[in-house]
Formats: structure tokens, sequence, C-alpha cells
């Protein structure tokens, strides 16, 4: 158990197999089932939060976060909508446009940190509710059309696996490659390790930290074209509905990721996102209260990360 | 308090353009409904201060307004002989909820922004639960005086005021900053941080809790009562020149930053800015206010050093 | 090789520096020296690109070069340790030597060559006692500062700046240094050596050149200069006697502290008594257990074993309740709380326990000789010097019985040094006991009424004023034999 | 209240409630442009039904329908017992947490559904299309969908057609693939009843504060539209049309800054209820006498309307509605014609029928025209006494 704990990373993966036996047993005592369908469900629901969070990882591990990911999400879905305007032919145009406008609010979130020199909360909040006056004077609700082609993305299958969550998996891997692989991911854990420490080193630490940001909001905007594939349409409440801003950080920080940045990494959060997932399609399973499920991930990242400090708080004092 | 004087002028500036637009301001019932609804943001602000510059964050606030509200009315159903009774309770739910969370953040050393995260979503969870999605039931005129009627909250807002004020004064108040500054050094210098700052988060907890008894009094039960509050108490902690990250800034600037805000969107309103771009408006207003704060003052650094 | 002219520097419109000229040839040990806040790091983090000057010019080579930030210096060939430790405890010592030049293969970060570079460097610091692959957390004081020095080498440096290398080594680890330090002369590159122990200047030094207040003063070559004319340099006067006298025999009193039999996972076996009007000084090695001796005193770490009168292990607040008080060897991290003023943190302790009888803050900072003695000043645009006062202004609020200090005069200038001395004698004339750890063994020498040597967390012996170096140093070795 | 959309969870960042201190540019421009989702069609479909008799038991309102075109069920017949699924969009208001209730206690009533699966999609968009594609592979034998938005569900609503029978309700979607899509007239007739009512007891010239919540959701655009043709018709001056985000406090303000602003108001047209009562409140505070309103079928405006003896009206949009979808299910499960779109009737609270619905006994958030009266579990089940 001990061991277990010692790694948040392997601590989550213990909580998901426990999560998912003890929610099969529920269920089956519940007098259901607990079937292949649920988990490729479970894979499906969790997709868009899981692209999300991962994006999240980078920002948090470069010592930031950001809170405008929910209302980009929503941008991206109506941007994407409406340059496709149901054609296949603008498909391609649309998700440039849509990972440009991505990498645009990514860019002015790491400048407004690194260069006005406001701290990520205040930053992304204040991005975040640009987006929202843009999206309200805009927007009266969902708009745009997303030709069936598209739709692919959100409802096809290959085999078994859902498109999204093959995508979900392409994300996770291309950033847990780039985290532990390239001089990107090195200097991002440097630079959430102490800002300063990797400057004197020689790391253009803004530069890190603006490209965590473009990185994170590019994952934003994959989720938010992933979601406009579900909904056939943009929508200028989707990425807020979805809470996709708070809970890709619990997500995170579910997953063994320091909230001060400089440790933990994708695997973890990959754990942190499916745990969520799977505690949703349980409680799904058993037609839960939402309002009790809201009590219970409450309860569960709370504990998890009093786990995670325990662990580690010893060893520091 | 130097850094704070930015905050006042800006203020002060806010409020001769609403008089200018509307001069209904400038008489005392204009101005004591400007009061009225600056209240429970300034009392939130406070109790918020409190928190951030122990070096904390509390994300509780506005599901715990929510809570007192919805309690409040389900509780007291319409009955006036349980105003008092109830008033008492949502004193202690506030003060219970801040207690929580500040044992969590500081005995199971879990990040207040998680702590507060996690309350949040357990706090408007469990409300819901009880009363099945939707809040029940009535408040008593007796518990809505104390937002309805201008005197009052303006006499609750004048309290919540000087006792901050007093609070920071005393050994408590300086003893808290020092702990957000250096939490290490405070503990070395016999400051009870862990204490200190649960009693940050206590406080939080109360100014949730005065605040849904007004806000609850100014307008009834709703369930989007403490929607986002949280996220305006930072804002406005933070336009006081108040550092997230903790030990630096003072109570008053954190409440003249509320009013400042309340200022902002009643000027934005009068000249037709509402509605949508009203957000845009104060996104880059919040950013830049924080931008200009921040880089006058250098930023050393406080990691370990070996000397 | 080197030539930096004119140099001025101003932080929030105070000068910092002013017209600074420093040269260093292919090959030579330059040294830089004064007070405390005379500008010597500031100097140096403008030749490592941290900051820019407002004026004068940098040449390297013959060019002139101006850095916008650290890594344009570093690839011009400029090295640096830094004052302040700059290292990352979350990541590997491989990672933290190459931080910022990742060597590649393919685009991707080759580990292997990491791990092997940082191997063979290690190799010929003779460190054996960690690899590669060690997360730096888990190093030592004196280790971190191996990884330091590692990194600076793995830039392929024409120039490198030492700025207190040595503030956290044992004395053998000095050697160690100092022999590297020759290796890098042999090759041609030019080290800048900033030390407050002049000894070591000495030591090592080809030329000096005297900062103080932001100016230049001299450079002479290290032939040509005694210890005390470079003093006179630095602080603009000539010291005399280095150390007060020690306490009269008849002076010491009653005891006001004892540990019986401490232990904890660092300590074992601790006896200890601390009597009214003493100095007790505590030599070791690095990581013998002397800081965590004053600590678990104190109550900041836990004595899990033996006992202790008049406080309770593990308690801060019963220790500061108790009468003592704690000098930590870090006080940025430590001491004090930087964003606050003067006063506020001279009143921290008092507030803290809620000290009624406090002493006025203005008769204090007169006492440990704060200057200028403002009291609104904020913690952190004081030198270390200064900075050191005010933690002592700190304890002096609750007239404590018994003081720690760990490592009180660490990266203080000489005129500061004399003043904290002093006043450590002076409190314990009036009745104060007082516990002191010092790397500095002419310090610890000078200072104490009697010596306790620490080895691996046991006390390896007792030894009376005024003892010879090499008697502490067989006592503090483990095998015996100095280093 | 009624079916708003979820304003999304407290956890959005969403910034300051502008706490609005006088009217905007915008009002003194009258009504403003017509909304883009106004359809002449519909508006007048739904204005002529407001005077048709709909046909069926007199007494049960939710198993009338107006002017049906009935489709045949055939296909679907098959024996019971039944297991019914149902996709709810969230049940985050007073008028859903009304309606849910209902819904489960008609279930209750029926001996032939053996199983009853409902998931909450908790106001999220995606989570109501997992839910759909979840619920049909638990073999339901008819699925009820209350869309959560009406253009984003269109395509998990397609997907689900073919595999079983569905039936969707409140909000609609843009296919006719469900077998009967259930709800009141609409939003024009509300709309319209509202400010007819105000053109009426207010004199010419006098001044109208429109309410609505918030822009772009079809259900309340159709009301502002319907009410906006009417006031342009008229002699009134409509003195601002203002968003209150459904928040209570921040409705209040908007008040009380109009009238401090214009001195008097003669007319409160809002486009639902839930806020009615605050927009009272602001004119009791200011010593102003309480002038024509337009409020909503919860106990709290009616209680206030009769303690207050206001000149007012309450269009309603009933909660009876979440009974019909049961009995339609188990109508096309027993091979029974229903209508295509089953129009049910809407009616008005007016000052003659204000006594039949005011019940003291209920929650002041209950909607009174939930239709549950007679069932078993009443008043308890809806928190009543
Ligand atoms: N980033 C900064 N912002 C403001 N003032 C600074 C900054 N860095 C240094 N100073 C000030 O510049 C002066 C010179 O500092 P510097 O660190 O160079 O001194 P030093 O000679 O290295 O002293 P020491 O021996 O204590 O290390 C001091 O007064 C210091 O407070
Ligand atoms: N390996 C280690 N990992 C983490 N912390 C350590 C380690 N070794 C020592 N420390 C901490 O560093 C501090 C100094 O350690 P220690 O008492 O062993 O050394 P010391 O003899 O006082 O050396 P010095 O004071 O010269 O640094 C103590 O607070 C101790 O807890
Ligand atoms: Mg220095
Ligand atoms: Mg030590």
């Amino acid at each position: 158990m001990i061991a277990l704990v010692a790694n948040p990373t392997r601590a989550v993966y213990a909580a998901l197999i426990a999560t998912l036996a003890i929610g099969w047993a529920l269920v089956a005592f519940d007098g259901g089932t607990f079937t292949l369908n649920d988990l490729v469900g479970i894979q499906q629901r969790s997709a868009a939060l899981g692209i999300v969070a991962v994006g999240q990882t980078l920002a948090i591990l470069a010592g930031s976060l950001d809170l405008s990911v929910a209302y980009l999400i929503s941008l991206v879905s109506l941007v994407a909508a409406e340059t496709m305007a149901g054609q296949s032919s603008n498909i391609l145009t649309a998700v440039v446009v849509a990972l440009g406008v991505s990498a645009l609010v990514g860019l002015v979130n790491g400048v407004v940190i690194t260069k006005l020199k406001v701290h990520a909360f205040i930053a992304t909040l204040g991005v975040a509710l640009v987006i929202r006056g843009v999206l309200d004077h805009l927007y009266d609700g969902p708009a745009g059309r997303v030709p069936v082609d598209f739709q692919q993305l959100g409802y096809a299958r290959i085999g078994p696996i859902p498109v999204a969550a093959i995508l979900w998996a392409a994300v996770a891997a291309g950033v847990w490659f780039l985290l532990r692989r390239t001089r990107f991911g090195h200097r991002v854990y440097a630079v959430g390790g102490d800002v300063e420490v990797a400057r004197l080193s020689g790391v253009r630490t803004d530069r890190v930290v603006i490209a965590a940001h473009v990185l994170c909001s590019l994952c934003a905007g994959v989720a938010g074209l992933l979601l406009a594939s579900r909904l056939g349409a943009g929508a200028p409440t989707v990425g807020t509905d979805g809470g996709y801003d708070l809970e890709s950080i619990a997500a995170v920080v579910l997953g063994g990721t320091a909230l001060a940045g400089g440790r933990g990494g994708v695997a973890g959060t990959v754990g942190g996102v499916l745990l969520l997932a799977v505690l949703d399609s349980v409680f799904n399973q058993l037609e839960v209260n939402s309002f009790f499920k809201d009590v219970v991930r409450g309860v569960v990242i709370v504990v998890a990360v009093a786990v995670y400090a325990r662990r580690t708080g010893r060893r520091a004092s | 308090m130097k850094r704070a004087i930015p905050i006042f002028v800006v203020l002060a500036g806010l409020l001769v353009a609403i008089a200018a637009a509307n001069p209904f301001f400038l008489e005392p019932a204009g101005f004591l409904a400007f009061l009225k609804r600056v209240a429970p943001l300034a009392i939130l602000a406070a109790g918020q201060y409190f928190v951030i510059v122990s070096g904390e964050f509390d994300l509780s606030v506005g599901s715990l307004v929510t809570v007192e509200v919805v309690v409040a009315a389900r509780l007291i159903d319409g009955d006036e002989a349980m105003t008092w009774p109830v008033l008492v309770l949502l004193v202690v739910i506030g003060l219970l909820v801040g207690l929580v969370n500040g044992l969590v953040t500081t005995k199971l050393r879990v990040p207040s922004f998680i702590t507060t995260l996690g309350a949040m979503l357990i706090l408007s969870g469990a409300v819901f639960l009880w009363t099945g999605g939707a809040p029940r039931g009535a408040l008593s005129q007796g518990f809505r005086v104390f937002g309805r009627e201008g005197v009052w909250a303006v006499a609750i807002l004048v309290l919540v005021v000087v006792a901050a004020v007093l609070l920071m004064r005393a050994d408590f108040g300086r003893t808290l900053v020092a702990a957000g500054d250096n939490e290490k050094a405070a503990r070395l210098s016999g400051v009870r941080v862990d204490r200190v700052r649960v009693f940050a988060f206590v406080l939080s907890g109360l100014s949730a809790a005065v605040a849904g008894i007004l806000l609850g009094g100014f307008a009834g039960v709703s369930a989007q009562v403490g929607q986002s509050l949280e996220f305006q108490a930072i804002t406005a902690v933070v336009l006081g020149g108040v550092v997230l990250g903790g030990g630096r800034g003072h109570v008053v600037a954190a409440i003249a930053g509320a009013f400042t805000l309340e200022a902002l969107f009643t000027l934005l309103n009068l000249h037709g800015i509402s509605g949508a771009l009203e957000y845009a408006v104060q996104g880059v207003i919040i950013i830049a206010a924080v931008a200009v704060g921040g880089l006058r003052l250098p930023s050393l650094r406080l990691s370990p050093s070996k000397v | 090789m080197l030539r930096m002219t004119g140099i001025g520097k101003s932080f929030l419109g105070i000068r910092v520096l002013r017209g600074i000229d420093l040269s260093a040839t292919a090959g030579e040990v330059h040294a830089v020296v004064g007070e405390n806040g005379a500008g010597k790091s500031t100097l140096m983090k403008i030749l490592a690109g941290v900051h820019q000057p407002d004026e004068g010019t940098v040449e390297i080579g013959g060019q002139i070069r101006s850095f916008a930030h650290p890594v344009e210096a570093q690839r011009a060939g400029v090295a640096i340790i830094y004052q302040e430790f700059n290292l990352l405890p979350e990541r590997s010592v491989a990672d933290n030597v190459f931080l910022g030049r990742e060597p590649t293969r393919r685009g991707l970060v080759d580990r292997a060559a990491m791990d092997e570079a940082t191997s063979r460097l290690l190799d010929e610091l003779d460190e054996h006692s960690f690899g590669p692959r060690h997360l730096v957390k888990d190093l030592s004081v004196a280790q971190q500062q191996v990884v330091e020095i590692v990194k600076a080498l793995s830039v392929d440096a024409r120039i490198v700046v030492m700025d207190e290398p040595t503030a956290a080594l044992a004395e053998h680890e000095v050697d160690l240094l100092y022999r590297l330090i020759r290796r890098l002369q042999g090759r041609g590159i030019a080290v800048l050596y900033i030390s407050h122990r002049l000894r070591e200047v000495f030591d090592l030094a080809d030329r000096v050149t005297v900062l103080k207040d932001g100016a230049h003063v001299a450079t002479v070559a290290a032939t040509d200069v005694t210890t005390a004319g470079l003093v006179k340099m630095m602080v603009g006067r000539e010291l005399d006697a280095y150390f007060p006298p020690r306490a009269e025999e008849s002076a010491i009193g009653e005891v006001l502290l004892t540990v019986r039999n401490g232990g904890n996972g660092k300590l074992d076996g601790i006896d200890l008594d601390l009597r009214a009007g003493e100095i007790v000084g505590v030599a070791g090695l690095q990581g013998s257990g002397r800081s965590s001796l004053v600590k678990a005193v104190f109550g900041a770490e836990p004595f899990t074993r033996g006992e202790m009168t008049p406080t309770r292990p593990g308690s801060v607040r019963a220790g500061v309740a108790a009468g003592i008080g704690l000098v930590t060897e870090d006080r940025k991290a430590e001491g004090l709380a930087l964003n606050q003023s003067v006063r506020d943190n001279a009143l921290l302790v008092a507030r803290a326990i809620g000290h009624r009888s406090r002493a006025a803050v203005s008769d204090l900072l007169e006492r440990v000789k704060l200057a200028p003695p403002r009291q609104e000043t904020e913690v952190k645009y004081l030198s270390g010097g200064n900075q050191q006062k005010v933690v002592l202004a700190k304890w002096l609020t609750v007239s404590p019985r018994v003081l720690l200090f760990d490592e009180p005069t660490r990266g203080v200038d000489v005129g500061a040094k004399a003043a904290i001395h002093d006043l450590m004698r002076e409190l314990a004339d009036s009745g104060t006991a007082i516990l002191m750890i010092s790397s500095e063994l002419p310090e610890l020498i000078g200072m104490s009424d009697r010596i306790i040597v620490l080895r691996d967390g046991r006390v390896a012996g007792h030894l009376p004023a005024g003892s010879a170096e090499e008697s502490v140093m067989a006592l503090a070795a483990a095998d015996g034999v100095a280093a | 209240a009624s079916d708003l959309p979820p304003t999304g969870a407290s956890a959005q960042p969403s910034a300051v409630p502008a706490t609005s201190a006088a009217a905007s540019e915008a009002a003194s421009a009258g009504t403003g442009a017509q909304s883009d989702f106004f359809v002449q069609a519909d508006y007048d479909a739904q204005l002529a039904m407001r005077t048709q008799t709909a046909e069926g038991p007199a007494d049960k309102p939710w198993e009338q329908a107006i002017a049906p075109q009935m489709v045949d069920t055939a296909k679907y017949k098959k024996d019971g017992p039944y297991h019914l699924c149902f996709s709810n969009a969230a049940v985050n208001n007073p008028w859903r947490q009304v309606g849910w209730t209902t819904m489960q206690e008609e279930v209750a009533l029926h001996k032939e559904i053996k199983e009853f699966t409902a998931l909450d999609a908790e106001g999220k968009d995606d989570k109501q299309i997992s839910d759909i594609a979840d619920l049909q592979a638990k073999g339901c034998d008819a699925l009820i969908i209350s869309p959560n938005t009406t253009a984003t569900l269109t395509p998990a609503v397609s997907g689900a057609c073919p595999e079983v029978p569905v039936i969707v309700f409140d909000r609609g979607v843009e296919t006719d693939c469900p077998v009967t899509f259930i709800k009141p007239i609409g939003g024009y007739a509300f709309g319209a009843d509202g400010a007819e009512f105000l053109i009426e007891k207010v004199p010419a010239g006098g001044k109208i504060l429109a309410l609505r919540i918030l822009p772009g959701v079809d259900v309340l655009e159709t009301r502002w539209s319907a009410a906006k043709v009417a006031f342009d018709k008229s002699q009134l001056q409509v003195v601002g049309v203002e968003f209150t985000d459904g928040d209570a406090a921040k409705t209040k303000s908007i008040v009380s800054d109009y009238i401090a602003r214009h001195g008097k108001i003669d007319g409160v047209w809002m486009d639902a209820g839930a806020t009615a009562v605050a927009a009272i409140e602001a004119f009791e505070d200011a010593g102003a006498p309480v002038p024509a309103f337009v409020g909503e079928d919860q106990q709290d405006f009616l209680q206030k309307w009769k303690d207050g003896n206001l000149t007012a009206v309450a269009p309603t949009y009933p909660t009876y509605q979440w009974r019909t979808p049961i009995i339609a299910a188990l109508k096309i499960l027993k091979g029974e014609e229903v209508p295509k779109m089953w129009n049910l009737p809407q009616p008005k609270i007016t000052q003659d029928s204000l006594g039949t619905y005011l019940q003291p006994n209920m929650p002041l958030l209950h909607y009174a025209l939930c239709g549950c009266e007679s069932m078993p579990g009443f008043p308890a089940k809806w928190g009543g006494k």
C-alpha cells in the first residue's frame, strides 16, 4: 500500500482499478451489468475532458494554470462550425482557423503572464472574460453546422474503439513524448520547478511559459473541435456547461501533478481523467443524483491530494 | 499602504464619473443604494483578503453563499419565529466550513486551491441534494430586513470594515501577513502558522455567511445567488493591490477593490456597455490593473539561498 | 580575456554600481571583495547576463558584448556559480547540470550523454558519494554545492565566476575546490572569485579588486597587500581586535538548558548543558548534525529520545516561551519576512507569542547597530549584514535566556561581523547562554568559551577555549585525521 | 422560470453580474430589432391555437391535444411490461424539479412499467449525447428525451430514432423522426398573453419595462418576439429591455435603477416569472406603487399578487407536460395513435382564476400548473404540507 501511494501516478491508477472493481460490484448488485459498451462509453465521455486536461497539465507543470479553456472551447466550437457551414470541403480550413484562434489565445495568455507579469490566475481569468464578452456579443445560441464527414470524429469507431478516444490517446501520447524526450519538456519542468533557477541556467523561461500556454490552448482547441463534431454545431455554452476549466485542473491534480508546478506528468492526468469518467459512468449506471455525484467528486479530489501531500510532505520536512 | 494609493485614485475617478452621468447618485438615497449593493461583495472581499494575504485561496465562498441562502429558506420556510435561530445557524455553518477548509489545507497539506475547489463541489452538491435540485421554502420578513433595508446593510458593512482593520492591526493580522510572506520564518519565530491560517479561512467563511444573509435578504431565495462570487471577491482583492501568494497588501485596499469593481459595472451600465461587451471590458481592465500594479514592483526571489 | 569598463547600475533609482572597471587575463584568479551590499554579486550578474548595465561595456576576447539573457553570456563562454543555490530539487543531478543546454540526438534529449558527461565531471572532482541520476533534493548542502560546480564546469567556459562558493563547504571540501581552481587556471581559464573569507583570497588570487558602496576602490596584486590593508580598503577604517574578550570563569552562572541523551533520526546520545554567560561553540563537518542539534534544542525538529529542560521537544512555541531563540543559518528562507518592514520583522516573535513587555523597537535597532535604522523600510531592501541584525533584533524583543546561532556571520562582511560578535558577547555578559555554530574555525575558536565537536550526530568530544584548529579537526573528522 | 437553459454550474469563472445602475442606451431605442428566431408562420399558428378547443378529457389537460394530426404507431406495438428510459437535460431549477417529480409520480401510476431508467445530463450537451447513446444499449422499449438544446441534440436524437420509439418534450429538435413531440402551445402565446394584458391595463403612453433572462434561447426568444410585436403595435412606451440572467438580485437592482431614473413605471413584462417577486419588491422598497405585472404560475408570485391585490396576469408553461410523455410512451407501445405534434393547452392565470391556483399549502417555488393535485403522493412529494 505504501509503495502504491509513494508515487502519485501509481496511486491514481490503483484508485482507478479499485473504482472500476467496486463500481462493477455495485452495478452488479444493483442488478445491472458493466459491459464493454460501458467501457467504450467511458472513453467517449472522457475524450474532451482528457484532451483539455492534457493541455492543462502542460500549463500547470510550467508553474502556471489556465482558467480560459472553457470559454475557448466554446469559441472554437463556434468558429469551426461556422467556417464549415455544413460543407465537407471546408473542413480543413475550419480546423486550421480553429487551431489558429486557439494558438492566438494561448499566445495572449502566455504573453500577459510573462511580459506583463500578471499572475496566471488573474491573466487567464481576464482572458476568459474577454472571450466571454466576444461570445456573448457575437452569438445568441448554437450556430454553424458541422458536415456529417466531420461528425465521424465524434461518433465513428474503429472496431470497438471510438475515434474520439484514439484522438485523445494521440494527444496524450504526443504531449507525454514532448515532456519526456524533448528539450522543451525538460524546460517545462525546470520553469515550473523554479523559474529563477531556470532563467539563471540559461533557459528562456518566457518562451517556455508562452509555448506551454499555446499548447494548452491548442489542446482546448482540439477539444472544441471534438465537441463541435459531437454536437453537429458550435455552442456558446458547451465549454462552460462542461466545466472544463476547473474540472481539467481537478483532473490534473488528481493525477498527482503538483499545482505549484514542476512535478507530475501526463500519465497521471490520464489516470485522473479516467478515474473521474469511471466514477461518472458508475454513477450513471446507478442513476445516482447528480448533486450527490458532485459531493463525491469533491471528496475524491481533496482526499487524493491529501494522500499525495502526506507522502511528499514527510520527506520535505 | 503606499501601494494601495492607486486603487483609491481609480475609485475616486469612477465615483466622479458615475456622479457626472447620474446625478441621482449624489443624493443620499442614491448613494445608500450603491453602498447597499456593494456591501456583500465588500464583505466577501474582506474575508477573502485574510485568506489571500496568508498565501491561500478560498474558492468556496460563492457556493457557501448559495448554501447559506438555500438553507435559510428551507429551514425558515416563512416562519418568523425561526429567523434568529436560523441566523445563528448560518453563522455557525460559515464558521464551520471555514474551519474545515482551514484544517484540510493546513493539517492535510492540500493546496487551498484544491481544498476549496473540492469544498465548492461538495457544498453546492450537498445543499441541492438536500433540497432536490432547487431551493425550497421561503425567507421570513425578519430575515430579509438586513438585506432589504439600506441602513442595515451599510451598518454591517461599516462594522466589518472596522473589525477587519482592527484585526489587521492586532498581533493576529501582523503574524498572518508574516506567515503569508515567509511561512518558514514565521514558524521559526513562534508564529502558530496553521492556527492563524485556519482563522483566516474561518473569517472567510464568516464573511460568506454575512454576505449570504445580506444577499438573501436583498433579493430573496435563488439558486444563483452565490454564482461566481468567489471569482469576484478574488478579483476585488487583487484589484486592491493585494498579491496572490501572500504577504503583501492592505485590507482597506481590498475592500476598495470591491467598491471599484462595483463602481466600474455601474459606470459601464450607465454608458450602455451592458451585456455582451461588458465582460470583455472587465477582462481587459482587470489584467491592465494588475499589470500596472505589478510592473512597479521588482520581483525578488524567495527561493532558498545559501546566505 | 575580460574587460569591464565604467559599469553602472541602479535598482529602483538607487545607484548600486558606478564606474566599475574590472579585467581578468587568461589563467588568472581574480578575487573581488567588499562589504555586504558593495555590489559584488550585482557586478557578476551583469557579466552573466542576469542584469543589464545602465552604463559601461563588457568586453570578452576583445569584442564588446551585451547580454540580454543569461543564455547569451553562457554562449560567450561565461560560467557562473551563483551565491544563492541555483538548483531544482525535484530534478536529477544530470538534469540540473545540463539545464538549458541539454544535449540532443536527432532532436531528442540524449539522456545517456548527459549522464555520462556528468559522471565524468563528478569523477574529475573526486566526488563518488552520488551519481547523475540522484535527485538534488536528496543531496546534502555540500553535495549540492558540488553539483553547482559541476554545472559551471560543464559549460565550456573561458571565464568562470564563483560567488562565495565556499560558504556552504567544510574545510576539506574547500581544499578540493582549491585544486580544481588551480586546474582551471592551468587550462587558461580566467576565474573571478568572491569570498568574505580573506584567507581564501590570499590562498588563491593573483589580483584583488576591492569594491565599496558600489564604487571601485582599488585593484592590487595579492602579494602587494596584507589582510589588514585589505580590510581597511573594504571598510574604510582599521579594525583592531578581531574578537571580543572571552567570559571570566566567575561570570558563568547557572545552567539554563539541559539535554540528556537526546536523539532523533540524525542525532544520538546528545548531552548538553548551557550556562548563563557562556558562549558554547559547536564544531563539526558538513552534515555532522550541527544544524539538526540547534533545531532540535529549539524545537523546530523533534528529539525522539531523551529529555530536555526547560522546554519540550518538537515544539517551537514551547521553546520560544521558555526563552529560547534561534538565529537560523538561512536568514532569507528561515529568518525574515522579506516583504515586511524592519519594524514588523523585529516585532514578529513578540507578536507571535503575545509578549506584552516588548522593548521599544528603536532602542533595539540602535542596540544591534542597524544603520540607518529606518523602521518602515522593507527588509528585502537591506544588505545581508543589516538583515542579520534585524533577525537579532527580532529575538532581543523578548529577551531570550538562551540564544542559538547557526552560522551567524555567513556571508556577512567584516564590519557587520565584528558588530555581531560584539553583540553576542554583550548578550552573554548580561547572562544569556549562547550556543553558536560556525564553519569558520578561526571565528568559532575566537568566540567560544568552550567547544563541542559533533561527528555523525554524536558528541565526539569537548575542547576548552582557545584550542588549536588542528585539535578541532582531529575530533571532527571520522578517522581522527584532519582532511 | 420555465425550462431555462441551465446557466452552468457555479464553477465557471463568469464575472461579476453587473448590477445595472440605469437603462442602457439600447433601452431608449424602444424594443429593438426583431429576433432572428422569429418565424411568422409559427407565430400565427400559436396565436390561433390559444382560442382553439383542445381534444381530450376536460379535467386532464395533460392528455388533451390541440388540433392533433394523429400518427399510426402499430409498428411499435409490443406486450408489457415495459422498460421506459428518459434522458433529462437537467434538474437544476424549480420548474424542472416540479416537473421531474410529477413525471416520477406518473410512472408510479402505471403497473405495466416495470423499469424506468433516467439519466440526468446536468445541463451538458455532450453528456446528454452520451446518455442517449448509453440508454439505447439498455434495452429500453421507449426513449423519452428532454433536450438540453435544440440544435446540438439533433444528431443524437436522429441516431436514436431508428433504434427505439422516441418521444421528445419541452424543447424540440430539428428533425421530425421522433414519434411525437410534446409541448404546450409555445413561447409566442406566452409572450403575447402577457403583452396583451399590459396593453389592455396600462393607459396609452405608459412606460413598460421588459425583463428578459438571456438572449439566444429559442423558448425565451419567441416569448419576447411575440411581446415585441404586440408592444410595437400599441401606444405603450417600452423604456427598457434588460437581461437579468434569471438572477433575483440583478433583477431587483435593474428595476430599482429604472424606478430611480423614470420616477414611474406603469407596467412590467417578463419572459419568465421566477424573478417577478424580486421585481415587485423593488417597487415596494422604493415606496412606489406596484404597476401592472406579468409573472408566471409560481406560488410566490401568486401569493404576492393576492396579498398586494395587484393588477397582474400569469401566463404559464405548465409543468403538467411532464406527465404526457409517459402517457404517450404507453400509448405508442400499445399501438394506439398519438398526435405527431402534441400541443398541450397553455392556460393563463387571471384575477378570476387566481383563487383556484393559489395553494397556500405548497412551497413558494412550486408551479401551480403541475396537474398533480390528484396524484397519490400529493402534496408531500412536492414539498407541500
Ligand atoms: N534585484 C535587486 N533589486 C533591488 N536592489 C538590489 C537587487 N539586487 C541587489 N540589490 C541591491 O544592490 C546592492 C548590491 O548588492 P549585491 O548583492 O551586489 O552585494 P554583494 O556585494 O554581493 O553583497 P554580499 O556580500 O552580501 O553578497 C545591495 O544594496 C542590494 O540590496
Ligand atoms: N540528505 C539530506 N536530505 C534532506 N535534508 C538534509 C539532508 N542532510 C541534512 N539535511 C538538513 O539540512 C540541515 C543541515 O544538516 P546537518 O545538521 O546534517 O548539517 P550541519 O552539520 O548542520 O551542516 P551545516 O550547518 O554546515 O550545513 C538540517 O536541517 C537537515 O535536516
Ligand atoms: Mg553577493
Ligand atoms: Mg547547518
